[in-house]
């Protein structure tokens, strides 16, 4: 019944972007593969943001530094790729990777070892990898190697699909490749077991300390694929974190995923990513108002979630 | 008997929570195939003891031997690899996960876990529900399915049983003697002397968080092991036999015809008089959760009636069946308190609901009330700043007595005296009872048969979601309820 | 008649408010524009690179941009002027050789400020130096023009260096905490925060020093009326927006500039000259909001009058 | 464990004010002489609007909400209020600018209360409908001018006798949050809702009356939050209050209050926002590179939580 309401709620979700995909087709009869592709690389560095939140969340957390993460990231590549182009590249992305898996672990960690609160030690952490993002880069610049912005340009002829874009494939086989492994496993359930009931989990003999710090790791990780998506997408570093920490939020709890833990995937959170993105879209190209358009966003917001909340209500009675 | 070191030997087990001495000097020895009751009053200590052994807690001292060389178990896991499986007061399952799930997180094996499932009577539960849509008494017994299934050498059962109805007590009683009898051990806590004279052989005893005696069950070792908890000695209670049963007339305070709900309430009718204590009694899962929560406006019913003096009534809202003078006491702490809050704030919590009531407290006569209660009730107030740190039994005192506080026309006590120790159970028929004498009507649904006598007037049963039974309290021996819970009538609903 | 896109990535400040109404103004007087899309939002380089693509698959003709920094968006701009788009970029530079570059010289209105201050602390002392926000590319290219002027008077010294990151409040807070050390300063030097500082010198009783800011409404009013206060605003006209759509017109109908990259340079209106006096008595505004710059057009750029900018109505409002 | 451990635990306010002491001790040694009326002041005034905002968060925070829109608000009814005080004169422009805030409010209660939406969505959505709002409105007021009526200026940023006017407004205030978070059912209700919202639901408490009445109430303390500020900072701008929504979070979490409801209070949070502005001012008067500033910004927070936490936990 629970998985039924759940599934529904990602179902409603996949609805609502089909409906937007169709709305701007009809706003824009041009609207092709290109748009599509320019679609899957806008929401790249998003998807990223929204899935490391989501990963913390799930967990009974909250992430407050993952722009700020991403920052550090994307400048550290930008900086370390500047003068080192060619397959040298290959191994600073991996080594951006693990520095943002280590980042995040490094969030866990206090949390686990001060047992402050999650919002005020990322809170904390946010100013930190602000400032070190400042330290690596203090104005935007450095470069990416051109073969890898390469990688999430254009599409990919996928038999019987057409133009699949690379952005896109990029961001499904990444998070499958991390998530699913992890999902199924203890691991993974320890992240839902610990964001479901910390007291309880522990009690069933986890590890609730070592657990936050693969969740944080985890949420490193993909806010370390968001910072490099940032920089390959730019071809440079920004040191200013950008507008990705509220954003990141929204769509978790848009995707289903409850604050507080325990409950929800990451493919509502993907959805909904792209749901906010193709409603940018969609305001530009109806060339609304920017100031109306700020308006219609936070409604389709309200909306939705007010939605969303009656249906749950009704279900709930 | 042997030479052999005991299973598990802890001695001056010390455990503070602030300025809380929850055990100052517990002492516990078992060997194979005991089976020991460990009793106490509520507060008394023994789920610290429970989660000391089991690596829930750290104790600030104390020496605890599994199988002769001293240990400190630093995690319930840790407990696990070395044998003691505990199953803890409150579920310990993960609510957001399946069953089946929850089974994979603790690394049981689902076909032992089944196995056992269907000796306790549930072999037809689905693995893959959600904890948190299954009632608390299949709760319990997943718990401790799970226990069992790792096949402890020392299992750990606290009030396992104080949530379950009578058939699942008797499952439970079996599976622990079978423990035993595979030379396995048991450390039994129960504030109902009848399962312990059922399956242990003997008792520790602890009082205010001190190991003061280890006492052989044996005939009239009850009132030992009672003066021994307390410190003094209890009458015993006033059975309905030797009460005069008020004469119900007039308009009934509660009227129900037809009632039904979705889930296991199909038709439920009876009627509930001023100064009558009604008891219910079914078995698990027989309809009565939802009958009491429907009364609560907690609940939509999808059809019948429900009468409050006479007139037809609708909660929308559990307010609403406040306003009418109906109060829900629900059989689940945790459900009703907020357990960050103080006692206080606890018991006061009705008092502000309304917006009328969102102003100024009046601190001094909210005091006086509030205190009073804590008297009448004897709650310990030891950790008052927050309910959360109180006993079982003390946090179950404080869903009663918050209704005490406010006042109330109709209780609806749904298994009050769940986790509550001996003296206060003694004390709490007579408060029903009180409550009656003063004008009050009562429903009472309880999972220990005897309480009927104890503290009802008249009572029903419930099979199927149908009243199958009424009877007088004087006449609602074990056997007869047994019967009747069963859905083996012999009179006529 | 034409579709002009704009991109702009810094909301509810005043000088891009009145960029904006800048470029609204002069589409509507121009005539020439039938529809203007405006994407107006507080975001990053990836950020507006979605826009500009977005605007792309609007089909819009010209886009005006004032870029969040030159290099973050050089790829989406090329794909504009690959389908043939004109792009202009306004306040800041963008290094992309297919764009045309109207801007503000941010390098020179660092100098020119900073040298008077210099000067007018008599070539010595200690100067408070209030830069903008941390990361951000202008501030980095001010920064430059600061320390040239800096090299070029050894006997000043910076007595402490802030990032305001261009919030009134923040500077306010700033400035009172570095009068409450009680540590003494020649002069201060702002980066477009300036009339709370003004405000909070006064306020605090402390003896007025020169103070160099921006030619917004309320510093160019305090520059006239408050009581012993020598100061200098260099002027950093939003209305480089409407002459960006200017530019982006003639290119339009085929007249293309001399030049691909073109310079705005800054002017001095100090207090304390006859010349600077006159124009900052002539650029008096009390109606105006007092962030905005009070060089609401550029002669020669754009043709709209005051009432029209103030108006802030594009073609078809 | 000892007496005094005890006393911290009982109250989390006396460690926290400790902190507050070392940093301002350490302020002092990094820079002599600056501790002195002249800047207690300055901290106090703009701890205060930052710790009227943080008592949004407090409050919401109690019920285990959020309300992201505080700071929004605040900047409308600070432009509202300028703007309108050329055309209907300072009292009526004031009356006038609390309207919108009340109304994001209300707005906000009936999504959480009614329609059982998450606070941290719902109040992140009206704030966004409330900037657009802003930026619309604006659009319509550039040519009128704007006005920072004396009085507020007079409480922003004057002082009597060596002390902070805005404390006439916010002595009340204070007085009036703690007292009414522990000794009015309302408070007294926040608390449980957090706590356990079921619980209340059965000890008869209409949840969305609550969360109706709380984030109106809000709103409104957002609204005077601005008023105040504008008063301060007299810039009346589209993002005026904007840069004190993360901390007026941090505020109220430094300050001991749970994001998950049912524990801390608004003294915790005062002394918070207080310890937010003097690191405020340290990371200012740092001669050190930006980057290295805002480490020590981060770290001395994870650090004050932490050493806080050390002394009032019992664990
Ligand atoms: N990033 C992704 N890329 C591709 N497929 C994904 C991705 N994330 C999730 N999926 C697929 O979507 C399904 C739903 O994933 P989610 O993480 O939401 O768990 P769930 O809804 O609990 O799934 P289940 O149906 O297994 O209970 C997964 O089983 C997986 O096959
Ligand atoms: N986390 C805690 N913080 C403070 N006090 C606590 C905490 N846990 C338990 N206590 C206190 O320790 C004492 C012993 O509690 P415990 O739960 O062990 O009692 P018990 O014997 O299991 O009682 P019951 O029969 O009611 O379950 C009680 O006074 C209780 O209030
Ligand atoms: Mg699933
Ligand atoms: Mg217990």
């Amino acid at each position: 019944m629970k998985a039924l309401r759940k599934h529904a709620w990602i179902t409603g979700l996949a609805v609502i972007l089909a409906l937007l995909i169709l709305a701007t087709k009809l706003i824009q009869p041009t609207f092709g593969a290109s748009g599509v592709e320019s679609l899957a690389r806008a929401a790249l560095p998003f998807a990223f943001a929204t899935v490391a939140q989501a990963v913390v969340v799930i967990a009974g957390g909250i992430d407050l530094s993952i722009a700020s993460v991403m920052a550090v990231c994307s400048v550290t590549a930008a900086v370390l790729m500047e003068g080192n182009g060619g397959a040298a590249s290959l191994g600073i992305v991996l080594l951006v990777l693990a520095i943002g898996a280590a980042m995040g672990a490094l969030n866990g960690l206090l949390i686990t070892l001060t047992r402050v609160p999650d919002i005020v030690v990322t809170l904390a952490m946010l100013f930190v990898w602000e400032g070190v993002a400042l330290l690596i880069l203090n104005a935007p610049g450095g470069r990416a190697a051109d073969w890898l912005r390469g990688l999430i340009i254009g599409g990919l002829p996928i038999p019987g699909l057409g133009g699949v874009p690379r952005a896109l494939v990029f961001l499904l086989v990444l998070v499958a490749l991390v998530w699913l492994p992890i999902r199924r496993s203890r691991t993974g359930l320890s992240l839902y077991a610990v964001g479901s009931d910390a007291l309880a989990a522990f009690r069933s003999g986890v590890n609730v300390g070592r657990t936050r710090i693969v969740a944080y790791g985890l949420a490193g990780l993909f806010a370390a694929m968001g910072g490099l998506s940032l920089t390959l997408s730019t071809g440079i570093g920004e040191p200013i974190p950008g507008p990705y920490l509220l954003a990141s939020v929204a769509a978790v709890v848009l995707g289903g995923v409850v604050l507080g833990g325990g409950k929800g995937g990451l493919l509502g959170p993907l959805i909904a990513v792209f749901i906010l993105r193709l409603v940018r879209m969609d305001l530009t190209l109806l060339s609304v108002d920017p100031n109306v358009s700020a308006i219609i966003e936070g409604t389709i917001m309200v909306v939705v979630v007010m939605i969303g909340g009656l249906l749950a209500a009704k279900g709930r009675l | 008997m042997t030479h052999e070191a005991p299973l598990l030997d802890a001695s001056g087990v010390e455990k503070r929570f602030g300025a809380v001495v929850a055990l100052k000097a517990a002492a516990l020895t078992i060997r194979r195939g005991e089976i020991v009751a460990l009793m106490g009053a509520n507060g008394a200590g023994k789920s610290t003891f429970v989660k000391i052994l089991t690596g829930a807690l750290r104790a600030d001292s104390g020496h605890v031997r599994i199988r002769g060389t001293e240990r400190v178990v630093g995690s319930p896991a840790e407990a696990r690899r070395s044998g003691l499986v505990p199953v803890y007061q409150e579920p310990s399952l993960i609510p957001d996960l399946d069953v089946a799930d929850n089974l994979r997180l603790g690394g049981t094996d689902p076909a032992k876990f089944k196995a056992w499932m269907a000796e306790l009577g549930f072999s037809t539960l689905d693995l893959s529900a959600m904890i948190h849509s299954l009632p608390l008494a299949t709760l319990r017994i997943i718990d401790l399915a799970r226990a069992l299934a790792s096949e402890p050498d020392v299992l750990l059962l606290d009030e396992m049983t104080a949530a379950l109805p009578t058939d699942l007590v008797e499952a439970v009683l079996r599976v622990v003697k079978q423990q035993a009898e595979a030379g396995r051990s048991v450390i039994y806590i129960s504030h109902r002397f009848a399962e312990i004279a059922q399956v242990c052989q003997r008792a520790v005893v602890l009082r205010d968080g001190a190991t003061v005696g280890d006492v052989p069950i044996e005939a009239g070792a009850e009132e030992r092991i009672v003066e021994m908890m307390l410190g003094e000695a209890i009458k015993p209670g006033e059975t309905a036999a030797q009460r005069a049963a008020p004469a119900p007339s007039g308009t009934p305070r509660l009227a129900v015809r037809g009632l039904g709900a979705t889930g296991k309430l199909t038709d439920v009718s009876f009627a509930l008089h001023p100064g009558e204590v009604l008891g219910v009694v079914a078995l698990e899962g027989q309809g009565q959760d939802e009958l009491f929560e429907v009364l609560a406006g907690a609940r939509k019913p999808d059809r019948g009636v429900i009468e409050v003096e006479g007139s037809p009534r609708r909660f929308a809202h559990p307010a609403d069946a406040i306003a009418a003078g109906l109060s829900f006491v629900p059989g689940n702490r945790a459900d009703a308190l907020a357990m960050q809050q103080s006692v206080r704030d606890n018991l006061a919590l009705p008092f502000s609901a309304h917006p009328r009531a969102w102003g100024p407290i009046h601190m001094r006569r909210e005091g006086e009330i509030v205190a009073r209660t804590i008297e009448r009730l004897q709650i310990d107030t030891r950790a008052q700043g927050e309910v959360g740190r109180l006993s079982g039994g003390n946090q179950q005192k404080v869903t009663i007595g918050r209704w005490l506080a406010h006042g109330c026309d109709t209780l609806l006590l749904f298994d009050p005296t769940r986790g509550i120790d001996v003296r206060t159970k003694r004390q709490i028929y007579p408060l029903v009872r009180e409550l009656a004498a003063s004008g009050a009507a009562v429903l009472f649904y309880s999972s220990e048969l005897e309480e009927i006598q104890l503290a009802c007037d008249r009572c029903i049963v419930i099979f199927n979601g149908r009243v199958v039974d009424t009877m007088p309290a004087s006449k609602a021996d074990e056997p007869r309820l047994m019967r009747a819970a069963y859905g083996l009538t012999e009179s006529a609903a | 008649d034409y579709t002009i896109g704009i991109s702009n990535t810094v909301q509810g400040n005043g000088w891009r408010e009145e960029m904006i109404c800048a470029m609204k103004a002069q589409a509507l007087v121009s005539g020439k524009v039938d529809s203007l899309n405006i994407a107006h939002r507080n975001t990053d380089a990836a950020g507006q690179s979605e826009d500009i693509r977005n605007l792309i698959e609007a089909g819009v003709d010209a886009i005006v941009v004032n870029p969040a920094n030159p290099d973050g968006i050089a790829d989406a701009v090329k794909e504009a002027t690959d389908k043939g788009i004109v792009v202009v970029a306004v306040d800041q530079g963008v290094n992309a050789d297919s764009a045309y570059v109207l801007s503000n010289n941010q390098e020179e209105y660092a100098y020119l400020g900073a040298k008077w201050l210099f000067e007018t602390i008599g070539g010595s002392g200690s100067v408070v130096y209030m830069r903008g926000a941390a990361g951000a590319a202008a501030d980095d290219d001010r920064d430059r023009g600061f320390k040239r002027a800096l090299a070029e008077f050894p006997d000043v010294t910076v007595a402490q260096e802030v990032f305001t990151g261009w919030q009134q409040d923040k500077g306010k807070q700033q400035i009172l905490d570095y009068i409450a050390t009680g540590i003494p300063f020649d002069g201060i030097w702002t980066s477009g925060i300036d009339n709370v500082i003004v405000d909070a010198l006064v306020e605090s009783d402390v003896d007025l020093v020169p103070v160099v800011g921006a030619d917004n409404a309320g510093f160019v009013g305090q520059l006239a009326s408050v009581e012993g206060l020598t100061g200098a605003a260099v002027t950093n006209p939003g209305s480089i927006g409407g002459a960006g759509v200017t530019l982006a017109l003639q290119i339009l109908e085929g007249q293309m500039p001399a030049e691909r990259v073109v310079l705005v340079d800054p002017a001095l209106w100090a207090n304390n000259d006859d010349k600077g006096k006159e124009m900052i008595a002539a650029a008096q505004n009390p109606d105006l909001d007092p962030e905005w710059p009070v060089s609401v057009s550029i002669d020669g750029w754009t043709d709209y009058s005051m009432e029209e900018i103030i108006a802030c109505k594009g073609p078809g409002e | 464990m000892t007496r005094a451990k005890a006393l911290l635990r009982d109250h989390p306010i006396i460690p926290l004010l400790v902190l507050l002491a070392l940093l301002v001790g350490l302020l002092e040694i990094m820079r002599p002489g600056i501790v002195g009326e002249r800047w207690i002041a300055n901290t106090v005034k703009f701890a205060i609007p930052l710790a009227m905002l943080a008592a949004c968060q407090t409050l919401t925070m109690l019920t285990g909400g959020i309300d992201l829109s505080a700071a929004i608000v605040a900047t409308i009814s600070s432009f509202v209020m300028a703007t309108l005080v050329p055309f209907y004169g300072a009292p009526a422009a004031i009356v006038l600018s609390l309207v919108p805030a009340v109304l994001i409010g209300l707005l906000n209660g009936v999504g959480v209360g009614l329609f059982r939406v998450h606070p941290l969505i719902i109040t992140l959505g009206t704030g966004l409908i409330g900037t657009g709002c802003l930026q619309v409105y604006q659009s319509t007021v550039i040519a009128t001018g704007s006005e920072v009526p004396e009085a507020l200026a007079w409480l922003g940023t004057g002082r009597t006798w060596g002390f902070p006017n805005a404390l006439v407004l916010f002595v009340p205030f204070a007085a009036l949050i703690l007292y009414a978070q522990r000794r009015t059912g309302f408070g007294r209700l926040l608390y449980a809702m957090g706590d356990n919202e079921g619980a209340a639901r059965l000890a008869g408490v209409r949840g969305w009356q609550v969360h109706l009445a709380l984030y109106a109430i809000s709103g409104l303390i957002a609204g005077v939050a601005g008023l105040l500020y504008v008063g301060l900072i007299k810039a009346p701008s589209l993002s005026l209050a904007v840069p004190l929504m993360l901390p007026s979070v941090a505020a109220a979490v430094i300050g001991g209050t749970s994001i998950f409801g049912g524990r801390g209070g608004y003294a915790g949070t005062i002394v918070g926002a207080l310890i937010l502005t003097v690191l405020g001012t340290m990371l200012t008067l740092l001669q050190m590179p930006e980057g290295v500033r805002r480490i020590l910004f981060g770290g001395i927070i994870l650090g004050v939580a932490a050493i806080h936490l050390r002394l009032t936990d019992t664990r």
